[in-house]
């Protein structure tokens, strides 16, 4: 069966390489899927401040569209993958939104009755390809390497299935069968503080400081991500986050940029050259290097 | 110094207020709230709130409408259901949070250039008008309406965003964007008529 | 005359009392249209409304009527025939009437009770009026059945309930058989260091108990076994109990415990279950110096004679010409008949590693309060020394309140006894070792006689109390003074903001919890469970030690969270319902057995293997089935299960129940 | 068939008239529970107590339903928890035959329940009635003569 690959907007934009690394990841493991046609965004968190019924039809319009195909929609973005999720619950929950959202589908000649079902990459490689599969396709080992997983908040909670709310650990198999050392910390699951780091710098740089020092603590080289907020915060605010005499620099890759390295895809797939903080000489170090 | 007089009568209190939260999502078992506090322990925002979420919730349930509306603790909330899977009373504190920010959106109770509220509506704008965001723009859009200044600082980050190219400038569109607006439309014909 | 059967005498005279219960039916069903009602019923001769039928006035009414206008049927409108049908029965009786010429109909837990709308429910209440009025006039004279009750009883479980029930019924001359899994009696007390509020020492007041149960010539004493099977009803009970080999000959063991210095192992290699493994046992070992019976235990899991046969056996050298070991000892079982039986099985301890987020078996100094029970526990692992992982004093102590107790995703109650525990903690920690202690509390519940005298003190003694559920205890350090130190994190609810504190040493106030094998032991003992799992008493009020099942009771924390004082006091309780049960001398049965019409019989034998407790017999020379009135229980199956209908339910037979039936649905 | 309902009964909707057999240990308790709790539910189900599930005659639903019940229940144990110890097993061999002879009278199936509720399960009982009297308004009234009945009554007897 074919999923519907649901991007999201931030896979277009500065988590271009998360969709990179996941689509050639997917190819090479065979797991077939199209990007769902039309797609629209699904309203994150920020719609729902102004507008919650709005951005449950929003979401809404996505899931149609998929049930229409009867495809399973795969949201790689936390976010996207939280918010599609909840609207199928309130949807289920609450007769009012129910009634609301089906109604204003029905004047754009859609449908949604919930039979979508939203799945996350991490499940996908998990439960449809499996650990045995992937460890069998790995061909340079990230042997070394060690890895800080951060799942950070939306995937996990409050509606995932598939993992462990308070310590998941789908991301650590994975990465431990590419042969990288995982690593465990308890902020693994604390938010990365989301758009705050816009709105409220303050505040924002307080989260994504902890959270590097965090895994720094661990003796982390790499930091691996399934959202591209996270990503983003990590990545983006090191030089801010650090102080003269406490400078923080650690690389922040997708969890699918790594199984891309350690399946021995090109540099296209593994989209490295889009990382701000360089990884090229650590991995080097390791003897970690891509076809 | 100038002292200010702390007490409050019941008159000021809002029933209305308090019987709406109790009936919107995330409020339906806020009468069961132990104020155990073990939210506000959870919260990672919680250490810049003026108000934590536990106190929120009793003052919501009490019908203290400014003290909640115009507590910046709301917009600190990044949604991250963190006490939401903890409450021992299994409360959806996010949910509530959504339905005060909403509330306080329509009722403007948030200070001027205050940026989360304006990042939402630009946000709900750009989804409007586009179906899709473009970050880089709505980035632009919002400091442009908060603190202009701000986008001088962000130059280097945009250079590099750029030169990994992850910074797009045309703006993404969806085909039938006519549906979009149809769609929101459609939601508030809607709901003016389930109020009706 | 009035004793009269209804089939013979077809003058059936009913009388119909209809009870207001204060408001509690009156307030949603309108009795007075409702006895009015009845008394519009055919056959009924009169039809009352009264405030309270189960008070002494109520009671005279009925017996008034009874003498007065010759009534032979009565119907009471009030609650569940559970609480008061035997009242009522002994009204009839009183009135020279037979007490089974009474229908009781519930119309306030049935009725009032679960329903708003008046209407509704009176027309409710009318129509099992109707149904009762037409059933009971159908009643034929009952007697109930007098069986003679075991002058013993036995008790289940050895913690203090247990102890202190065995010895109340003992002291009274009572045969008592006091049945414990583990190797020694004691349970949970015996592990506790003091206890609140008095501070007197567990062990001081619990041992001397401990060993007057060892040596009570009316107590048969079997640690080490257990129940494995209850057959019978009040009064005779045959009970089977298992007694698992512990490779030493009771009457032999001198309590010496040579054997022990003696073993092959020079040093303890198992965790110690006694210690909650926080110190290591032999294979041959004694679980604590206090225990009854002083006997030691040899555990085959680790004991190298077990393993590989090659043992140098020095134990038994030690041991000596009492030849007290043997390797070769079997489970064995023996088999009891008593007249009642007591339950006091106890709780155990919630597990916190269900709760992730305070780091229990993650970070070595987040402790349960049992084990600190043993580490400030002079006789403990530590000799009574309040210690680190790394053996250093705690200079600072969390105590985190409701662990695994009123929370919706582990237990919703509130194990009541935490609280007052976690003073006696915090008290003892500042005694040991001056430690500054933090308290981190929902509800300080401290009701009782002295228990808030003591949080007083313990307020006065500069414990910090700190209002807050707490979220989280990491070793993750945001501030420099958090190096090296467990920080809890909570919200001050009183100050109203998040405060961090770090500490050397957490404690975790875990909750109390139904035993993890409880439902078998009900099955066992056919009882019933509250939704929580704690064994269900009969009436939470007026029945608390009692259950469903005649002769069964309760007592100590199986039956829900509850201190030493109050466990000890329900133990003594439930010994004296078991007393006055077997000083009764006899049980009145219930006469609900079955009973075959002879020569409608057509002796297909199908009733027979619905019988579980095999009281129908077949007697070929008559080719018809027979029930023997003693063993039958009343259950009805057989009579449901007879193709001819030639079997007879007394008190359910097939026309009192269509009677029923028809009653309810018809609409006059 | 028997007498219409009163006006007093008589409401705009239909509503379904239950006979409910439940078991003296467990079910039976369960509904006290519900009493005692306060538990809300609707007021159209009649109890008829009985020792155990056990003692349940299929003649007895029958005779129900030729009386003009639209719903029976019968309440028992759970598996393994009879008081007597396998009353409640027996019950549930007979509600599967007694179904197919429902079926056999053209009863839909949904008018005769078999529930195992413990006595602590006060909300259950609350939720099977809310749950069947919904059920049943939605049937409409149950339509059995009274005449095929009492044929299938002796049918069942021998």
């Amino acid at each position: 069966m074919k999923y519907a690959y649901y991007p999201g907007c931030s896979l277009k934009g500065t988590g271009r390489a998360y969709e990179e690394s996941l689509l050639a990841i997917f190819q090479a493991l065979n797991v077939p899927c199209e990007e769902l046609h039309d797609w629209n965004c699904c309203g994150a968190t920020s719609y729902m401040s102004v507008d919650q019924l709005s951005s449950y039809a929003l979401a809404a319009r996505n899931l149609a569209l998929a049930e229409r195909e009867n495809m399973e929609i795969i949201a790689p973005c936390a976010a996207c993958y939280l918010v599609l999720n909840k609207t199928q619950h309130y949807m289920h929950d609450y007769a009012q939104i129910n009634s609301i959202v089906t109604q204003a589908l029905g004047t754009i000649g859609l449908t949604c009755e919930g039979k979508t079902q939203v799945r996350h990459p991490l499940e996908i490689l998990l439960n449809e390809v499996g650990l045995q599969t992937l460890a069998a396709k790995v061909k340079s080992p990230l042997q070394g390497l060690k890895v800080a997983p951060y799942y950070g908040c939306q995937l996990v909670r409050p509606y995932c299935t598939f993992d462990d709310q308070r310590n998941p650990t789908s991301m650590d198999r994975l990465l431990s069968a590419c042969g990288a050392k995982v690593i465990n910390y308890s902020s693994k699951v604390q938010c990365c503080g989301a758009s705050q780091k816009g709105t409220v710098p303050e505040v924002g740089l307080d989260r994504i400081r902890r959270l590097l020092l965090a895994a720094k603590g661990e003796g982390a080289e790499v930091i691996a991500t399934v959202c591209p907020l996270c990503q983003f915060n990590l990545e983006c605010f090191q030089e801010e986050a650090g102080n003269s005499h406490e400078p923080i620099s650690i690389p922040v890759l997708y969890f699918s940029q790594l199984i891309a390295l350690a399946l021995g895809l090109d540099a296209k797939s593994t989209a490295l050259q889009r990382c701000i903080v360089p990884v090229q000489t650590l991995l080097g170090s390791k003897g970690i290097v891509h076809a | 110094m100038n002292l200010q007089r702390t007490v409050k009568f019941e008159a000021e209190t809002d029933r209305e207020f308090a019987q709406w939260i109790a009936h919107e999502i995330g409020g339906e078992k806020l009468r069961e709230c132990l104020q155990c506090g073990l939210c506000s322990g959870t919260c990672p925002l919680s250490l810049y709130m003026d108000k934590t979420p536990r106190r929120l919730m009793y003052l919501a349930r009490e019908g203290f409408k400014g003290d909640v509306l115009s507590s910046l603790s709301i917009w600190l909330c990044t949604s991250c259901y963190g006490c939401v899977i903890d409450c021992p009373k299994q409360i959806n504190i996010t949910g509530m949070m959504y339905s005060l920010k909403q509330r306080a959106i329509e009722e403007k109770f948030y200070p001027p250039r205050f940026p989360i509220p304006v990042m939402a509506r630009q946000f709900s704008r750009m989804v409007r008008s586009s179906g899709r965001i473009t970050e880089s723009w709505l980035v632009v859009q919002v400091f442009a309406r908060t603190a202009i200044w701000r986008l001088l600082g962000m130059g280097k980050l945009g250079l590099r965003l750029l030169r990994t190219g992850r910074m797009r400038l045309v703006r993404d569109k969806v085909e039938h964007r006519h549906d979009i607006s149809q769609l929101m439309d459609a939601v508030q014909v809607a709901k003016k008529e389930l109020v009706a | 005359m009035p004793d009269s059967d209804p089939s013979t005498n077809s003058h059936v005279r009913v009388g119909v009392y209809v009870c207001h219960c204060g408001t509690n039916i009156a307030g949603t069903v309108d009795v007075k249209s409702v006895s009015e009602y009845a008394a519009s019923l055919p056959g009924v001769v009169v039809a009352r409304e009264y405030k309270y039928m189960c008070s002494d006035p109520g009671q005279g009414l009925i017996q008034q009527d009874i003498a007065e206008q010759g009534l032979n049927r009565i119907v009471v409108a009030a609650c569940s025939p559970l609480l008061h049908e035997p009242t009522f029965r002994r009204v009839l009786k009183r009135a020279g009437i037979n007490a089974f010429f009474l229908q009781i109909v519930n119309i306030r837990e049935h009725d009032s009770w679960v329903h708003l709308d008046k209407g509704a429910a009176t027309q409710k209440a009318k129509d099992l009026v109707r149904a009762a009025v037409r059933r009971v006039s159908l009643h034929k004279p009952l007697q109930k059945r007098q069986v003679p009750i075991h002058p013993s009883a036995l008790v289940v479980g050895g913690g203090i309930a247990g102890i202190h029930a065995a010895l109340t019924l003992a002291e009274a001359g009572k045969q008592v058989y006091l049945v414990e899994r583990e190797p020694t009696i004691g349970g949970h007390m015996a592990m506790f260091d003091k206890t609140f509020p008095t501070l007197d020492c567990a062990a001081c007041i619990l041992t001397p108990k401990m060993t007057t149960v060892g040596s009570h010539p009316h107590i048969k004493l079997w640690t080490y076994s257990e129940v494995i099977q209850v057959e019978g009803y009040v009064g005779n009970y045959k009970v089977r109990i298992k007694h698992k080999p512990r490779y030493v000959i009771d009457d032999l063991c001198i309590g010496c415990q040579e054997c022990i210095a003696a073993c092959v192992y020079k040093e303890g290699k198992t965790p110690d279950e006694f210690n909650l493994g926080l110190s290591k046992r032999k294979p041959v070992y004694l679980p604590f110096p206090q225990a009854v019976p002083q006997k030691v235990v040899i555990d085959p899991e680790t004991c190298i004679e077990f393993k590989s046969g090659k043992c140098k056996k020095t134990c038994i050298e030690a041991c000596g010409d009492r030849h007290a070991i043997d390797f070769k000892q079997q489970e064995s079982v023996d088999e009891i008949e008593v007249g009642t039986i007591i339950l006091a099985t106890g709780f155990k301890t919630f597990d916190p590693k269900r709760n992730p987020n305070y780091g229990y078996g993650r970070y070595g100094n987040v402790y349960t309060s049992l084990e600190v029970e043993r580490l400030i526990n002079a006789a403990g692992p530590t000799g009574g020394e309040l210690v680190l992982r790394d053996s250093n004093k705690p200079k600072s102590v969390g105590i985190i309140h409701c662990v695994g107790s009123r929370d919706s995703n582990t237990n919703r109650w509130c194990s009541k006894v935490c609280c007052m525990y976690s003073l006696k903690l915090a008290h003892l920690v500042r005694e040991r070792t001056g430690a500054e202690v933090f308290n981190f509390y929902i509800d300080m519940r401290t009701p009782g006689k002295g228990y808030e005298e003591f949080y007083d003190r313990l307020l006065d003694e500069g414990v910090h109390f700190i209002r807050g559920r707490v979220a989280e205890v990491s070793d993750f350090a945001a501030h420099p003074s958090e190096e090296g130190k467990l920080v809890i994190r909570a919200e001050d609810t009183l100050a109203g903001f998040v405060r961090r504190i770090p500490v050397d040493m957490v404690i975790l106030a875990v909750g109390l919890e139904p035993q993890a094998d409880a439902q078998d032991v009900r099955r066992m003992f056919n009882i019933s469970c509250a939704s929580e799992g704690w064994f269900l008493e009969r009436h939470p009020k007026l029945a608390p030690v009692s259950t469903f099942t005649e002769g069964v009771y309760i007592a100590g924390a199986c039956q829900g969270p509850k201190d030493i004082p109050d466990s000890v006091a329900q133990a003594g309780a439930a010994a004296a319902e078991a007393m006055a049960l077997i000083d009764a001398r006899f049980v009145e049965l219930e006469p609900y057995t079955a009973f075959v019409l002879a020569d409608e019989c057509s002796g297909c034998k199908s009733c027979i293997p619905l019988c579980p407790y095999h009281a129908i017999s077949f007697s070929d020379e008559k080719r018809k089935a027979d029930i023997n009135e003693v063993l039958c229980k009343g259950c009805g199956t057989c009579v449901a299960g007879c193709p001819s209908g030639s079997i007879k339910q007394n008190f359910f037979e097939d026309e009192e129940i269509f009677e029923e039936i028809e009653g309810v649905l018809a609409y006059a | 068939m028997p007498d219409r309902p009163p006006d007093a009964v008589i409401k705009a909707e239909f509503e379904p008239r239950i006979v409910a057999f439940f078991c003296n240990w467990c079910t039976y308790l369960a509904a006290d529970l519900a009493g005692t709790s306060r538990m809300k539910y609707p007021p159209n189900t009649r109890v008829v107590r009985v020792m155990c599930s056990g003692r349940v005659d299929p003649q007895f639903v029958l005779d129900a339903f030729a009386h003009g019940a639209d719903g029976v229940l019968i309440g028992g144990c759970h598996p393994g928890d009879c008081h007597y110890q396998e009353g409640n097993y027996k019950a549930l061999r007979r509600f599967e035959l007694l179904k197919r002879l429902l079926a056999d009278l053209g009863i839909e199936e949904e008018r005769v329940r078999l529930e195992w509720i413990s006595a602590a399960e006060g909300d259950k009982v609350r939720a099977v009635v809310d749950d069947m009297v919904q059920e049943l308004r939605a049937l409409g009234p149950c339509k059995l003569e009274i005449g095929e009945a009492e044929d299938s009554l002796a049918e069942v007897a021998v």
